[in-house]
């Protein structure tokens, strides 16, 4: 975007941009220079998170960022506020991880390093979409930015090229680019009725009415789509299972996570007072709890549990809906702050366990729970990452997820609105019912041994530290949380 | 050392134990041995320190918000200390026990790893500040023991694991949801702040009564009140170790512990009393000393005999605090050390019996006083203590719940007492009777179902002391009761001090 | 422009949609989607976009319909696709899609009915983008219906194009070719055009791999 | 005797046992392999001596412990003292008669029999126990000691019954085990009630508070029934007969003797006897203690004359004695005046059948390995302590005036004339013991006599001479009613006449016509219906309890079925996952039209705002 700048851009703009247009770049290099070893990719990965970091701290010094492109006539809004500034950290670290990850993951599963290098250009679009997603202020953007993310999705979910890939692959593409219609319809319906493109603009020219509420109904249906929210996650299992590691990892993690944010920022912006449509997407919510969660009790692959898992924590978020509309502001701030803590939380721990998965499966060479038995002698540190990831999952202390969960109870609670107390409820025991499946497996001892293959250690570390990140958000969660409130809802 | 930095370091030295025990190679024995024992040793003279500390004023507090309006808290107050006491020092004899124990066994490195989580735990139970910060480590609890109870990794130790969660776990969201809405209704309550709740309104009073119930049914899992007890003789799967450690300090005792402190610091006993919630306490209490009992009694084999007669014993402490008073109160917190030391005793000779001659049928101890003395005196000692006969201290917590039952003015609770006196006796005494009395095979009769001979002791020297040691704590603390800082006096301090009615 | 010329327009649109995703011969149906995106580029030029005609005309005709094509699969080539679809589809399912759709129609046209005269759309523009907008609906709703319908990949390919086309319409007929417009479809353009080919490269590689041309999987594919 | 002294002196005669028991490991240690050390030697008997001493040496004194449990309070004054004084006696010269009795076992034991060492290590370690622990009742003036002693001296009493380990041995010692738990259980029950109302933790403060307690009567009657287990209360009596005559004859004899009276001693202490202020339901409780202890009395004679053992006589002897204790201990409650001057004659009516009993039992013992002495001296011997227990001579006859006078002087001469009654029984009961010890002596002395300079017949005659000479060294404000005046004589002495005319006549009929009664009447009377009860309730129990777990296993089996089914129809469920991913188009559609009516016609809300 080689555009005529507004006004001189700031020190902060600056570094903002080239912390996001930085990935891109570094991964087109790296397809024509492959990384064979981590610590390069670390190396050359960190400075990002730190640039965020200070950014960070300037938001919370100096309020947020703003600014403007203009391009052709267009007028492209941006801007950083905590919560993007924190999205964006977050998203970093995971690409940094993955990144790391990946190049343990060629090594050890011996992909060829000619297929496998197409891997970082495609990270590296994603990071560019990820990040713009946060940042973004337009639909415009917001518009690119999705599609961008979700054909770079595509494509990596389709590098191991195996049929199954492949055919998760095409129903992926086909339905995230139905969906991103859907939410093109909306968009279009509502560029129709306020001329506007900018989300602050928007806010302020869209009237609650008939228009407004069916734009969001098509447009919330496509992200919701895309977002892999019951009932229309069919396409998100197959794909986790099939996918390489890292890739599950980033997808769960981050990129159905990006449709989730887009759908809360527009909602909160236009739509906060639809209380009965939100209690609908809580309910769906609370059915995406309860029939990921069964699902993953009745898997059989350690990956699909783990895939299933997503599906069901995803629930969590849509709670945020109905406790976000309609009702008083000490449980809006609650609500509001749950939501992006479980998001964050759900984002490190699922990170960590689909590597610790694939550190198993990759290891031991098995895929099925059953076969997992005697794991927790010969992959004990994989094992132990994958609970540590458990239990952010589980939402036991001390983890963000218990944090979290603390949080939507309290808000629901004050709320009144008790069933999603049940939902939590039910939701956390069936977690607690899959994960423990998983150990119940693991832990057999009497087993034929199978050869183990040794991975490089830092693919353990690396998914160990997720975890512990996870699990450490718990206790430090003032930090974040304190981010959020200072700069208060949409 | 400041305060904080001593909660700390106390609170870290387990933990730090654990994640470096994990780090070690499974073959470094030595080096964990060292470890955990050093480990051990360390946060027992710290606690000591704090002890020592706190009966000369001092506080030891340190928090940090987690979220708006809640804290992290941990605090170091009398009846906290009290539990850690317990809970170090039996950490340092379980240690010993598990590591002769676990001798040439697998998975020793896991073990010891969740060994020292557990205990990290439990010290954050006892240290903690507020329910926020007793529910986290409540719950890490539940996590780390779960990897102890299915350490043999057997069917039968999965399908206990299973159950264990089930009702651990459950219990855990029910406590949770129950710590929502008291936070929710009164805010951050820190312990022993107890006229938040008594400045409530009239009108909040139902729902403090159903609170109540929920929090106690989350607590009483753990404390395996009769019925959320089933839990309990399942996990007697475990290694020995560890169900003297699931029994005697960390998991029932979190529970009862959680009852104490639901009573004393967050209702406070008065409020409690207005609600009419103790006499529901002492009736659930008293229908599992008796059901517990009486399903002791029925059981065949030692360890799930002495599982349900901790279901017995645990609940005396929540009869103890039932009984609205001081002797009752100065009972309930006297009997959470008294019990510890007693029963560990019994499951490090169950322990020991089983590893060295592979007993585990009460039938198959005739005569094995004669082969293992030291043992079966422990037991004896540990047995007779549940029966409640002097000097064992076992007999302290039962006069002290009598008396204070009479205070409150339900002298049927003697009838309870005396009836679990009973069957105690009904069941310990025929083992003490096959122990010393009947002819076994070192008199010639019969064949020990699997001797070992492990140690030129009578047993290995690390299985022996630990039971000795205990049996002899038990013993020194109740004959000395009337010395400081034995468990009754500490008991009595922290009545005088903070919950005199 | 007159609105007669709207009108046959729009019309044209709809039955060259309604041709393309209706017929089973799919070398025809590919063809009918070239000939439908070369008229939508038309439209554009005549709507006074000359780069999104230009962009509609290469992207979308052109390139999209090679690919298309490449996803069928010459004749000569190595396992073309059969040229005839022959999936079918349990026929009591059928009301719920039309159903759907209609439903779907129904709301967008509420939408539509509810927006002109709320903004800064020029009122005499508004006549003449009224066909495209009634033609835009009723070619979204048709590739909705199509999408849901078809098993075969590249029908439902087709249909994703197809309904893509129509979303633009809309997005053109409601805001009129502002700038916003054109750089939201011309993203759209694009999307397409990466998805066509990638879907097609993706029917390709799948047919070559075990013969199939649709996602269903197992027993339940064909009832 | 000065403080400090007695701070020393009391807590040794109580370690003094403890050291000895601890000795017996160290030795039993430090002996090689196959040649077991003689662990009853002249130091092991020397257990109650420092005790004795502190007895005879101690006028009053009392100690305070305040780490000791509830605190201790230890004290010594006139009951406690002769109590004390003759207990430690007889325990002392009961060792020694064992030294000599169990002299077999330790032939056994060298000559490898591996039964024997254990029976003889473990009545070592148990004797001392036990008699630590009966010294400490004694001497306990707080609650926590005093049940201390109690329980140490019950259950360490139990390895002495079952030494043999014949079955007759295992059920004696189950009989007085179940017993003993019951009166734990009634005497724990009693104390913490009465120490709960009355906030003490000493027996002074325990009778005090009960006296004057509501529902003292009850707690008197918890108690009175709980000792009453120990002290051989008819109907708790069971034990008695089953575990004498199974017990090694000197621990019979520290059972009948010192141990029974430790009951006693627990009345004495909680019982508010003699007070004045005790309520009005603490007569009635006397009276019915009054009633149970002439019908023991007169009771259990009948029943032991019945009896072919002679230690089994003995026992029912024991009871029908303690009987009449009973009845004079409920004086104290029925009539509170007259109980110092009744107290003293219970005091030396115990003092005089410890010893006197002790005497008889070790006398079975010499019946049945007589020593090298003249059959006249011997049955002479032996028939001293029967008639010194008739009250016919000595301290018997100094008891018998003792409370006689007491009782006449306050009028309750029904009481008088019930006992003397009991009295004709004792002597058919001593008659009939002498008449088994006949029996067994004319086997015995087939088969040899034994030297008088062993250890046995030592220990038994000094037993004999203490009891007969009992009311010269015992303590004079014991004897202060002195002798009786011949006059009197007729009237003490004609049960024994009485008696001894029945007991003729009935030998002289069965010689004509033999019995069959004592077949039919086997010791421990209601022992084998409790057990006959008992069987029946188990057997009843446990087919409930099997029904209790077929139902049980039925409503689990439910359950696991309820899971299978519950676990089909979820994977039923997860089959619709299928159809989900294949219709997800019309799925979001489906979403968008509710969100969409949502939006439209439920902005008034569904949910709570």
């Amino acid at each position: 975007m080689s555009a005529p700048l507004d006004a001189p851009p700031s020190v902060e703009a600056v570094v903002l941009w080239l912390a996001l247009l930085a990935p891109p770049l570094l991964g087109l290099a790296a397809w024509r220079l492959p990384p064979r070893r981590m610590l390069p990719v670390l190396l050359v990965g960190t400075p990002l998170p730190l640039a965020t970091l200070w950014l960070l701290h300037r938001v919370s010094v100096g309020g947020g960022l703003e600014g403007a492109w203009s391009l052709a006539g267009l007028r492209l809004h941006w801007h950083l506020d905590g919560l993007a500034g924190l999205l964006l950290l977050l998203t970093q670290l995971l690409l940094l991880a993955s990144a790391a990850y990946a190049v343990g993951h060629r090594r050890a599963a011996a992909v060829p390093e000619r297929t496998f290098a197409l891997f970082w250009p495609l990270l590296g679009g994603l990071a560019a979409a990820l990040g713009l997603i946060w940042v973004a202020a337009d639909l415009l953007t917001l518009y690119a930015a999705l599609e961008l993310m979700g054909l770079t999705a595509v494509g990596m979910m389709l590098l191991p090229g195996t049929g199954e890939a492949l055919l998760a692959g095409m129903r992926y593409l086909l339905y995230a680019l139905v969906g991103s219609l859907a939410w093109l319809l909306g968009v279009a319906l509502l560029l129709g009725a306020t001329g506007r493109l900018d989300l602050a603009g928007l806010a302020a020219a869209s009237e609650p009415g008939a228009v407004t509420g069916i734009a969001m109904a098509l447009l919330a249906a496509g992200l919701l789509l895309k977002a892999a929210i019951f009932p229309l996650h069919g396409w998100l299992v197959p794909v986790h299972a099939s996918a390489w590691t890292p890739v599950s990892a980033l997808h769960g993690a981050l990129v159905v996570k990006a449709s989730f944010f887009i759908l809360m920022q527009l909602w909160q912006r236009l739509v906060p007072e639809a209380v009965a449509a939100a209690w609908l997407l809580g309910l769906l919510g609370s059915l995406a709890v309860l029939w990921g969660g069964l699902q993953a009790c009745r898997a059989s692959a350690l990956k699909q549990v783990v895939a299933w898992s997503t599906v069901g924590q995803l629930g969590y978020l849509m709670l945020a809906f109905p406790l976000l509309a309609g009702t008083s502001a000490a449980v809006a701030t609650l609500a509001w702050q749950a939501t992006w803590l479980q998001l964050a939380g759900h984002a490190l721990a699922k990170a960590a366990m689909f590597m610790a998965a694939g550190n198993l499966v990759l290891a031991d060479g098995v895929s099925r729970l059953t076969d997992l038995a005697g794991a927790c002698r010969q992959l004990p540190l994989a094992l132990m990452t994958f609970g540590i990831a458990a239990v952010t999952l589980m939402g036991l202390p001390p983890s963000a997820g218990f944090t979290a969960k603390w949080l939507l109870l309290q808000a629901a609670i004050l709320a009144g609105q008790w069933p999603w107390v049940v939902v939590l409820v039910v939701g956390t025991l069936l977690t607690a019912t899959y994960v423990f499946r998983v150990f119940r497996c693991a832990f057999v001892e009497a087993s034929p041994r199978h050869e183990v293959r040794p991975l490089p250690a830092g693919m353990d570390l690396v998914a160990l530290l997720l975890a512990l990140a996870a699990l450490g958000l718990g206790l430090g969660a003032e930090w974040p949380l304190a981010l959020l409130r200072e700069e208060g809802m949409p | 050392m400041s305060g904080a930095l001593l909660l700390l370091a106390t609170l870290g030295t387990s933990l730090v134990a654990a994640v470096v025990i994990f780090l070690l190679p499974e073959r470094a024995f030595r080096a964990r041995t060292g470890i955990n024992l050093g480990a051990a040793l360390v946060k027992l003279s710290l606690v000591a320190w704090m002890v020592w500390g706190l009966s000369h004023g001092r506080e030891y507090v340190i928090e940090f918000p987690v979220l708006e309006g809640l804290a992290f808290v941990l605090r170091a107050d009398d009846l906290g200390i009290m539990f850690a006491g317990l809970s170090s020092l039996l950490w340092l004899l379980t240690t010993i026990y598990a590591i002769g124990y676990l001798e040439d066994s697998p998975n020793r490195k896991r073990f010891f790893g969740f060994f020292g989580l557990c205990v990290a735990s439990t010290l954050g139970i006892s240290l903690a500040g507020n329910l926020f910060t007793f529910l986290v480590f409540y719950e890490l609890l539940t996590l780390s023991t779960y990897p102890l109870v299915v350490h043999r990794g057997t069917s039968k130790a999965l399908a206990a694991g299973k159950v264990y969660l089930r009702f651990t776990l459950t219990a855990g969201m029910g406590l949770m949801v129950g710590m929502v809405i008291l936070h929710v209704l009164a805010g951050d309550i820190r312990f022993g702040e107890r006229e938040i709740l008594a400045e409530l309104g009239p009108e909040r009073r139902p729902l403090l009564v159903g609170l109540f119930w929920v929090l106690i049914a989350g607590f009483g899992v753990k404390a395996a009140l009769v019925p959320l007890h089933g839990w309990l003789p399942r996990a007697m799967v475990a290694p020995a170790p560890v169900s003297a450690l699931l029994h005697a300090v960390a998991v029932v005792k979190a529970g009862a512990f959680g009852i104490v402190r639901l009573v004393y610091d967050v209702y406070g006993i008065e409020l409690s009393a207005e609600l009419g919630l103790l006499y529901g306490l002492v009736v659930v209490a008293s229908v599992t000393i008796l059901f517990g009992s009486l399903r002791a009694l029925a059981q065949q084999e030692l360890k799930p005999r002495l599982a349900y007669s901790t279901v017995s014993q645990v609940s005396y402490i929540v009869l103890g605090i039932g009984l609205f008073g001081p002797l009752g109160t100065i009972a309930a917190l006297s009997h959470l050390l008294h019990q510890g030391l007693m029963k560990i005793t019994l499951f490090f000779c169950a322990g020991n019996y089983a590893e060295e001659l592979g007993i585990h049928r009460i039938d198959e101890l005739d005569g094995a006083g004669r082969r293992m003395p030291l043992t079966s005196l422990a037991f004896t000692v540990g047995a007779l203590g549940m029966i409640g006969l002097p000097p064992v201290v076992g007999f302290l917590s039962k006069w002290y719940l009598g008396t204070g039952a009479i205070q409150a003015g339900m002298p049927w609770v003697i009838i309870v007492l005396v009836a679990s006196s009973l069957l105690n006796a009904a069941y310990f005494l025929p083992v003490l009777g096959r122990l010393w009395f009947r002819p076994g095979p070192d008199h010639g009769v019969g064949a020990w179902p699997e001797e070992r001979r492990l140690g030129r002791l009578e047993t290995h020297g690390w299985l022996l002391v630990p039971a000795v040691a205990t049996a002899l704590f038990s013993l020194m603390a109740g004959m000395l009761a009337g010395m400081p800082f034995s468990p009754l006096e500490w008991a009595t301090r922290v009545v005088n001090a903070e919950y005199l009615p | 422009m007159s609105l007669s010329g709207e009108l046959l327009a729009a019309g044209l649109l709809v039955v060259l949609a309604a041709s393309c995703l209706l017929d089973r011969y799919l070398p025809r149906a590919c063809l009918a989607f070239i000939a439908f995106a070369l008229l939508m580029a038309l439209a554009w030029w005549r709507l006074g976009a000359p780069w999104l005609a230009l962009a509609e005309a290469v992207m979308g005709a052109l390139l999209t319909g090679m690919a298309l094509f490449h996803g069928l699969g010459r004749p000569g080539s190595r396992s073309p696709l059969p040229p005839r679809d022959h999936e079918g589809r349990p026929r009591h399912q059928a009301p719920v899609r039309w159903l759907a759709a209609l439903i779907w129609l129904a709301l967008a046209g509420m939408a539509v009915w509810g927006v002109p005269g709320s903004g800064e759309v020029a009122a005499s523009a508004e006549v003449a983008r009224r066909p495209l907008l009634v033609a835009g609906l009723a070619i979204m709703a048709l590739g909705l219906w199509a999408f849901a319908h078809h098993h075969h990949l590249l029908r439902r390919l087709l249909a994703f194009n197809v309904l893509g086309s129509g979303v633009f319409l809309l997005l053109a007929g409601l805001a009129g070719p502002v700038v916003e417009v054109q750089g939201l479809i011309l993203v759209g353009l694009m999307v397409a055009l990466v998805g066509s080919v990638l879907g097609a490269a993706l029917l390709r590689r799948l047919h070559a791999l075990d013969g199939r041309v649709t996602l269903e999987t197992g027993p339940e594919t064909t009832p | 005797m000065s403080d400090a002294l007695l701070a020393l002196a009391m807590p040794t005669a109580l370690l003094w046992p403890l050291l000895l028991m601890l000795r017996v490991p160290l030795m039993a240690a430090l002996a090689d392999r196959g040649r077991p050390a003689a662990l009853i030697d002249g130091l092991w008997c020397t257990a109650p001596l420092p005790a004795l001493a502190l007895a005879l040496g101690v006028e009053e004194g009392a100690l305070a412990l305040d780490w000791w449990l509830f605190g201790g309070h230890w004290a010594l004054d006139g009951t406690r003292n002769a109590l004390l004084a003759v207990t430690a006696l007889l325990w002392l010269l009961a060792g020694g008669y064992a030294r000599g009795y169990l002299a077999g076992e330790l032939d056994k034991a060298v000559a490898g029999d591996g039964g024997a060492e254990a029976r003889l290590t473990r009545f070592a370690l148990l004797w001392p126990l036990t008699l630590s622990g009966n010294l400490l009742l004694l001497v306990a003036e707080d609650i926590a000691s005093f049940y201390l002693g109690f329980a140490v001296m019950t259950f360490a009493g139990y390895g002495l019954v079952v030494h043999s380990g014949t079955p007759d041995a295992r059920t004696g010692g189950q009989a007085y085990l179940v017993m003993a738990v019951l009166g734990e259980g009634l005497i724990l029950a009693g104390l913490l009630w009465g120490a709960g109302s009355a906030g003490t933790t000493t027996l002074g403060g325990l009778r005090e508070g009960m006296g004057e307690a509501p529902g003292g009567a009850w707690m008197g009657l918890l108690l009175w029934l709980g000792f009453g287990v120990k002290a051989g209360v008819v109907g708790l009596h069971l034990w008695l007969p089953l575990a004498h005559p199974v017990a090694p004859t000197p621990a019979s004899a520290v059972l009948s003797g010192a141990m029974i009276k430790a009951g006693l001693f627990g009345w004495l202490a909680t019982l508010p006897l003699g007070e004045p202020a005790a309520t009005e339901a603490f007569t009635w409780l006397g009276r019915a203690m009054l009633v149970a202890g002439l019908a023991a009395a007169i009771g259990a004679a009948l029943y032991g004359v019945c009896q072919r053992h002679p230690k089994a006589v003995l026992a029912y002897s024991s009871v029908s004695q303690m009987g009449m204790i009973t009845a004079l201990v409920a004086m104290g409650l029925v009539a509170p005046a007259l109980w110092p001057a009744l107290s003293m004659a219970v005091v030396l009516f115990a003092a005089h059948h410890g010893l006197t009993k002790g005497a008889l039992f070790l006398g079975v013992g010499i019946g049945e390995h007589p020593p090298r002495l003249p059959g006249w001296l011997l049955w002479t011997l032996l028939a001293l302590p029967a008639l010194s227990l008739t009250g016919a001579l000595a301290s018997g006859l100094a008891a018998k005036w003792a409370f006689k006078t007491v009782l006449y002087d306050g009028g309750y001469k029904v009481v008088v004339t019930w006992l003397s009654l009991a009295a004709v029984g004792t002597t058919a009961l001593m008659a009939r013991t002498l008449w088994c010890q006949w029996q067994a002596d004319r086997q015995a002395r087939q088969d040899g006599l034994e030297p008088l300079l062993s250890p046995m017949p030592l220990a038994w005659l000094a037993t004999l001479l203490a009891a007969l000479t009992l009311p010269w060294w015992l303590g004079d404000e014991l004897v202060d009613q002195g002798w009786p005046p011949l006059a009197e004589l007729p009237g003490l002495l004609w049960p024994l006449a009485l008696g001894l005319a029945g007991s003729v006549a009935t030998w002289g009929v069965a010689r004509w016509r033999p019995l069959r009664v004592t077949r039919r009447l086997p010791p421990g009377d209601l022992w084998w219906l409790l057990v006959g009860g008992w069987q029946r309730l188990r057997v009843w129990a446990q087919g409930s309890l099997d029904r209790l777990g077929s139902v049980q296993g039925a409503w689990v089996a439910w359950w696991v079925a309820r899971e299978r089914d519950a676990i089909e129809a979820l994977d039923g469920m997860t089959r619709g996952e299928g159809w989900l991913r294949r219709h997800a188009a019309v799925l979001m559609m489906g979403v968008a039209a509710g969100l969409a009516l949502l939006m439209l016609f439920g902005t008034a809300g569904i949910g709570p705002a």
